[in-house]
């Protein structure tokens, strides 16, 4: 251990600790009625909805907590909450 | 009545019994659930007196001090950041002689932030002047606020008090505890009545200015109420042991001590780990006893000085350390020693910093390596630096 | 002395049950001590919480490392967290999950008990909080309690319909447990 | 797709739905890259920087809990200093202890001062790291730890303190508040704001779904709702001046307090209970009147 | 170049030919000679920094952290009150490895208010992991200054460190000092060159939380670095010497040691006093010498036990007192002897609190009387308490 | 002829013509002895209660510098506890220092958790007990101790943190300014705030001959000029609304600051001195305007 | 000593200081003018100016500092500074 | 080493006149110390200040009990004030005053010189600021410091016209103190 240490931190390292085993529910994208409208992505609390296409979202359910926000704005209710199994 | 009860919720009955007129206190882990139980226990009018919710530790201290120059009973609870925020006030309280109780919740202090527990908060005020016991579980914590106020507001010491007990060790632990009835607590603290305070009708001026005249002389009665405290810690513990039958130790307090070769001196939770070590050891045939300081301030160096001064071995673990000089009761009880004619080898160990567990294979350890350490600086004892290699590999890339 | 440790979620009530089990077991008569593994966990993050139980006077203050039991009220944290360390040889664990203990094939000789918790729950309570559930056959699995107590320890910290329901529940998985279905068969699979 | 785009990272420990990561991170995106942060102690620092993992993609530090500002100040003058302060720009932030409470003084010094900062107060109103304690942005009749409900109380006794009026009393140049419930909104002000100089004042509501009980699902809506209610207006002040409000069709302020826990006291059936619905009322009404928030 | 100088404006000089980037503190009496002068300075674009005026210590101190961690080279000045309102930020910055050297105008601590010198503000931050380096006279105040900054930056410690002088006794008495050039201050003290700072082209966070898993690893390597200040404080010192000629010791000096029976211990001006007291002593063939403590922290154990363990009698002079617990230099000597064969008797004295005047009187009675004396607690000199008869009859009456 | 009817006594140690001693002295006898007084480190402190003596007639405790209110509420809370809150009134009071600057969380709070406590702030512009360093209270262009005239410097950068409208953003029931310069004003405004039931904030302007070197017997001149010149409205807030100012017939801020040494190096002959001069002149336009003051 | 000393003052124990010894210049009443207005009264910073008479005022010159704020402010000039023989 | 004390008033310019005199000693090759009785005292207050002046370097930090000389500056000082307390008996007092030494009568065996330095002051400088005059004094009465060593200090600390005038001022209490009539005229009066 170096020892100069103040315990500083690498950016971007919480990546590392993968939430998405956190979730009960599950938002599932119908693909569907999307309107592109970028709701869902910009409010993600944690910022993994991500555009793949003008009208396709998707999330990284690596850290995806399943709060459940992205399904309740979705204006065109295009997300589905789906229960995990576990 | 024996209780099921969390650490805290059984300091906050204890407070409450004691009939304080102002609590005022600032939140901070790992106190707040002492102050969550009060807020409640206001809530539902069981507490009657004003409970003040400040916006900083430096004002819960101060609301407390305007409280007891007023005449009034008073009380706070904090911890580590909010110690040393409240610290300028608290020396302050102290010159000023005015009596207060004020729960420390021990807990490291910054940098790095860490909200578990050690001892380093309350060693950082242990020259400003207030008393300081420390409990070994959650029955000695409750009982020594009754009794810590009955030793601040003596008038031979009107001394501030702080009774510490291990954050989250011992404020967040479920342990049966014997709580008092209220006309018990009573009987055994009267009111406070002090003898001078802000009154309209006998105007008095409290805080004044005194230059290179008179400051050492107010300073040198602070050291003498501090003295006097020794014989009022001393009735006080034993009007409390006569009234409720419970007794830890006046200043300090002992275990197998017989025949003890070897005896750690500790102060906190860790005592009971410590005990149940000895019990293990001494199946082993290890002669170890223990010698727990409960009043570290007043410093009990007499007590001290003829409970180990026939031991060969002395081990001290100190949960917090002065950087660049070490365990800090270590080198207290050291010096203490000054001067005497057999002494013990004294060993100084930092253990269970920021919430390190001190287990008893920590204890056992370090008794079993004991011969093999020359009395020398103080040993941080199980270092694993492995956690902190991410940050370190880090470091070296940039 | 016999240790007990729970792992859960920050929000589903491990803390809660290890107190309650030891307000129950208190309330028995024995000496007890219940802590969480003190932490700054939000909802959702791993969390343990400690019980101690013995016949005279708990001293030791530190963390347990090797328990008798050990309760996992989230199965997900079977990946990630590892939950049989330190657990006795003659250990029992108990694990709220759909499967069987032979389905979960555990690394270890010890007693596995599963069962569904958060389908009791979500029936029974209407909410999928297991805690007084895995009380429940906590109970029954090591016999240190009485039901009784576990339902005054329920009555006493919640009120009503939640405590009724609450207790009902517990009940449930006390009698699955007691009936034995549902553990490991062998001790022995090395 | 570019997992990388904001600089706020996952793996972030905050609870499901937190509304100050939300925000957190639309203030971070909207400031971008050229920009360093001094931040208070309070649910953001933990849960962002627990060693060994950090969240931030930008330089960023922690000290204490209520010295974020003076932090701040001091970045900003060694920037000066050094002759880098034009290239870099400044945030400073806490929540709303941090910035109302315990760091009310610092934050005030460094508004007094000039610094070329950008304060950013998370308001999700109770001192949520330690457990919900009540804060001076706690509203009235709140249900917290220190302000539970009970047979003599209910809830907290006071008002929110006025931190965006005390923030244009100090006569800086830009003060506004904002919330995640319009996040485009949030993002345009936090960028007007660092195109000005001096010191500026942002105050963020960001709700709290452990400590305002409500479902983690709706912190988005029940941000909305405090805006639509009246309750929490959005207003720009530019050198002491209102420059702007966002225009409502006032609801009720029960359709705001009724989708929380921490006021379901305030839902009995006694007058008790109505007489401080009513004040409540009253508050928004106030905010209606004085802001001209109707549309 | 030698000046006839106020001992402020010596070191605010000396901060200036420092080059430091930031400057920020908040005045206080006796330390506010020196913020003056640098405003001065900074007003006449001599300091060509930036100089925050901040509205409280706790932001002086926060202000300077923000300052280092931004890669500026950083300077505050405080004392009594003052030190303990930062107190929280300076904990803070040794914990998170970030050099700054502040001035500490030594003063009483509160209450009863009092703003003349004593040890007492240092003493309560001994435990925070700064430096602390005790000057004796205004030439080896400033001269602290160039040499705290390179022990500070050193990359082998990385700690902040204070210089203490003596309120009023120092700050504002002129004296002749030798000042140097900016060349050669330049040529001692290289720029500030951090290895970690804030930087938008390699982002880095500062200050995290660390759990149970890791502080003590991190406290461990803070204690590591203050072993490491030593070698620093040496070569630093020796460098000093070696560039300026002049030399105040490294851990400790001494005087008149040669055939010494008595010695007495000391830090600050009082050093200066002692020297003259020798000389009357010696003169009367009483065989004093002395030592001087100019490192304090790290506590340099080695250096003192080797220069005092063949010493008769030993007279530890102490501007400080830890309340219930004595003189705070005398504990730490006699525990660092713990475990000597051979070891002086060592007496403790409390002298001078509150800018009581220490005298050559007051030196040489100590001296005179030491042989009476056993050893036990600290005693308190010179107390005088007719002063405080008045509060005295007044408290009497009501 | 009774030489004890003030209940600040002589003997105490302010400079001759000290503005604060006069201040301090308005407010006591106003307030009458029914009154405790909580007292920040200062120069009221120091000149009144060096050891063995106290000037004060009243209880009175000083404690720090940077927390008069908060043992003010303290004093408050107990009383209330012990049921003696009717009777007894409780002001805190201190310096500008101790009161804008190092003291104002302990204010704020103060303030925000409703204490029935009267805080009066002597504002002297400076830190005087250190012997005349800046504080937010010195105006803009003062040449202090550390903001001293310089090459590079015309004194103090900054203008006076309004801390009259900060105590109104805090939406407490009463706030005024006031000066020993109309005495029976100020004395007025203490007792009208002691009728009344709540925090409430009253900012003194007390000139101080050492630090405005000005000479001794001009206190009062100066005081008044402050106001005439509309550098110093003279404001009462009730509930928020501005219900009196004092009205006046502005003469030029020249007037008032070419009374002072400490602004001497304003009336240099130079565009730089001009410009500062013009901008004060602005302020007190900008005051005049704002507040209506003229008569 | 008494131990329990906190350092507390008598009230208006200042009056042991006697202050008068700072003057340089004494306020002299001309007892002639003077109107009655109080305004010396009310704002002598000292607070030693007392009423005798409804027309008749005078200074207690135990304490009084020379200021000479009554000679400046008494409307009617009824007060005269003269320098202290010393 | 001499040892000097000075008392006044706080506004007089006592530590001041401490400095200058120092810097006066130290630019004639001496060492010094100047220091005040560091006080919290406001303008009108009686203050003290001290200076030491010798030929090897100055050591000892405390204050000055036993001085050589004593320099009054305001004489209402010598009713309230125990000016000469610690005057050695070779020592000398000069005392700003209208009175002669015989007209003080004071209680001691020590040179006491007096004259009128607000007198001078008023005249030749235009205010009654006595310190730089008592400087003067001090040079004349105690031979230390040569009149150039004055000249030079006042012209350090003060400028242009200012400067000027007090040099004269000091200048003619030199000559006068140098002309010895001001001197008590024995020592012996008991
Ligand atoms: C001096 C000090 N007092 C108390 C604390 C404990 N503490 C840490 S964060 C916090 C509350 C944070 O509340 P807020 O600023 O509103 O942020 P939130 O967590 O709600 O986002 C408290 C009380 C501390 N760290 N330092
Ligand atoms: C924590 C702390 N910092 C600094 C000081 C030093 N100090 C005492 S009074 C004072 C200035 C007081 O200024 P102000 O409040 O304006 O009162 P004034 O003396 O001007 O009336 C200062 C800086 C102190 N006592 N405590
Ligand atoms: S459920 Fe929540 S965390 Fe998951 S993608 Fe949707 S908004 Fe993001
Ligand atoms: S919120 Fe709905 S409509 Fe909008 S982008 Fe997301 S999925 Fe498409
Ligand atoms: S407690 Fe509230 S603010 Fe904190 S992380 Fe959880 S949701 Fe976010
Ligand atoms: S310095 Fe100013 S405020 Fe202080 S006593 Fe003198 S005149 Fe009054
Ligand atoms: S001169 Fe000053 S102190 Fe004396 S009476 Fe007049 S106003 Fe009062
Ligand atoms: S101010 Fe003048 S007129 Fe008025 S009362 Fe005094 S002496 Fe009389
Ligand atoms: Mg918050
Ligand atoms: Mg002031």
């Amino acid at each position: 251990m170096s020892l100069n240490h103040g315990a500083i931190l690498k950016p971007g390292s919480s990546r590392n600790n993968k939430t998405g085993n956190w979730r009960n529910i599950r938002p599932v994208y119908k693909h569907d009625k999307c309107t592109g409208c970028t709701m869902c992505e910009r409010i993600c609390p944690e910022g993994v909805i991500f555009q793949e296409d003008k009208k396709k979202f998707n999330v990284d359910l690596d850290y995806c907590k399943g709060c459940g926000i992205c399904a309740e704005e979705c204006p065109v209710k295009d997300i589905d909450m789906v229960p995990e199994e576990k | 009545m024996r209780k099921y009860i969390e650490g805290s919720m059984a300091v906050a009955e204890a407070v409450v019994l004691c009939n304080p007129n102002v609590i005022s206190a600032y939140p901070i882990t790992p106190q707040t659930h002492i102050v969550e139980d009060l807020s409640q226990m206001y809530a539902n009018a069981e507490f009657k007196g004003q409970f003040v919710n400040v916006e900083s530790e430096f004002s819960a201290a101060s609301v407390c001090l305007g409280a007891v120059v007023t005449g009034a009973r008073a009380y706070t609870a904090t911890t580590s950041q909010g110690l040393l925020l409240m610290s300028e006030v608290l020396f302050n309280m102290a010159g000023m002689r005015l009596p207060l109780v004020l729960t420390c919740a021990n807990r490291a202090i910054s940098a790095p932030i860490n909200i578990w527990t050690d001892h380093s908060d309350a060693m950082a005020l242990r020259d400003s002047g207030f008393i300081q016991l420390y409990a070994e579980n959650n029955q000695e914590a409750a009982d020594l606020h009754y009794q810590a106020y009955k030793i601040s507001e003596d008038d031979s010491v009107r001394l501030p008090v702080m009774v510490n007990m291990d954050g989250f060790l011992l404020t967040h632990s479920f342990e049966p505890v014997d709580m008092p009835t209220q006309q018990e607590v009573n009987e055994f603290l009267p009111p406070y009545k002090p003898q001078h305070y802000l009154d309209v009708k006998r105007p008095i001026t409290f805080g004044s200015m005194v230059g290179e005249d008179g400051y050492m002389e107010v300073r040198y009665n602070l050291e003498e109420a501090m003295k006097n405290s020794f014989a009022v810690i001393e009735k006080v513990t034993k009007e409390f042991e006569a009234k409720f039958g419970r007794k830890f130790g006046i200043f300090i307090d002992t275990y197998k001590m017989e025949d003890a070769e070897t005896v750690i001196v500790a102060m906190g939770s860790v005592v009971g780990t410590i005990k149940e070590s000895i019990d293990l050891m001494r199946a082993n045939g290890i002669k170890v006893g223990l010698m727990k300081v409960r009043t570290f301030r007043p410093f009990p160096k007499k007590a001290i000085v003829d409970c180990l001064k026939n031991i060969k071995n002395v081990i001290v673990i100190d949960r917090a350390s002065s950087v660049g000089a070490g365990g800090i009761l270590a080198t207290e009880i050291r010096s203490a020693f000054y001067g005497n004619t057999t002494t013990p080898k004294v060993n100084s160990y930092i253990v269970g910093l920021g919430g390190r567990d001190i287990t008893i294979k920590t204890i056992t350890d370090i008794v079993g390596n004991f011969a093999n350490v020359k009395v020398q600086d103080s040993q941080f004892v199980e270092l694993d630096h492995k956690y902190m290699q991410a940050g370190d590999d880090y470091l070296k890339t940039i | 002395m016999i240790e007990i440790r729970i792992h859960g979620r920050g929000g589903q009530g491990s803390v809660t049950a290890a107190e309650l089990l030891g307000f129950a077991a208190f309330n028995s008569g024995k000496y007890v001590q219940a802590f969480p593994a003190f932490g700054s966990e939000r909802m959702g993050a791993p969390v343990r919480a400690f019980l101690r139980i013995d016949e005279k006077e708990i001293r030791i203050h530190s963390q347990i490392y090797t328990p008798d039991y050990v309760i996992v009220q989230d199965p997900t944290l079977l990946a990630t967290v590892p939950v049989l360390q330190g657990l006795k040889p003659e250990g029992v664990v108990i694990i709220n999950t759909k499967k069987t203990a032979e389905e979960l094939n555990l690394d270890t000789k010890c007693k596995v008990i599963t069962f569904d918790a958060w389908e009791i729950a979500e029936r029974v309570i209407g909410r999928p909080i297991a805690n007084t559930i895995l009380m429940g056959a906590f109970a029954a699995a090591s016999g240190q309690i009485p039901f009784e107590g576990i339902e005054k320890a329920i009555n006493e910290r919640f009120k009503g319909e939640v405590a009724r329901k609450n207790v009902m529940a517990a009940k449930e998985a006390y009698e699955l447990v007691k009936g034995g279905k549902n553990e490991s068969k062998s001790r022995s699979n090395s | 797709m570019d997992k990388k785009k904001h600089l706020l990272a996952p793996g972030h420990t905050a609870c499901a739905g937190c509304g100050l990561s939300m925000g957190a991170r639309m203030v971070v995106d909207a400031a971008g890259p050229n920009t360093m942060i001094a931040n208070c102690t309070g649910c953001l620092e933990v849960f962002t920087t627990r060693y060994p993992q950090s969240a931030w993609e930008i330089p960023w530090v922690h000290s204490l809990f209520e010295n974020s500002s003076a932090v701040g100040a001091g970045i900003e003058a060694a920037l000066k200093a050094m002759g880098r302060d034009q290239e870099i720009r400044v945030i400073a932030q806490g929540g709303d202890g941090g910035t109302a409470d315990i760091g009310l003084q610092s934050l005030s010094g460094m508004f007094e001062r000039g610094h070329d900062v950008l304060y950013i107060c998370y308001d999700n109103e109770a001192y949520m790291n330690t457990g919900v304690q009540r804060s001076s942005q706690t509203p009235f009749g709140t249900s917290t730890s220190t302000s539970p409900f009970g047979k003599a109380s209910y809830g907290n006794p006071t008002r929110k303190k006025n931190m965006a009026k005390i923030a244009v009393a100090h006569e800086i140049p830009y003060v506004a508040t904002a919330t995640v419930g319009f996040d485009m909104d949030l993002k345009n002000k936090v960028k007007k704001a660092l195109s000005i100089r001096g010191p500026k004042y942002l105050h963020v509501l960001v709700p709290c779904p452990l400590g305002w009980k409500v479902e983690s699902r709706l912190t988005i809506k029940i941000a909305k709702k405090a805006v639509t209610t009246g309750i929490f207006p959005l207003v720009e002040w530019e050198n002491g001046k209102v420059t702007n409000v966002r225009k409502i069709t006032p609801e009720p302020v029960t359709e705001y307090l009724k989708m929380q826990g921490r006021f379901k006291h305030l839902f009995a059936d006694n007058d008790d209970a109505r007489a401080h619905l009513a004040s409540i009322q009253k508050f928004a009404d106030e905010n209606i009147e004085n802001y001209g928030l109707k549309s």
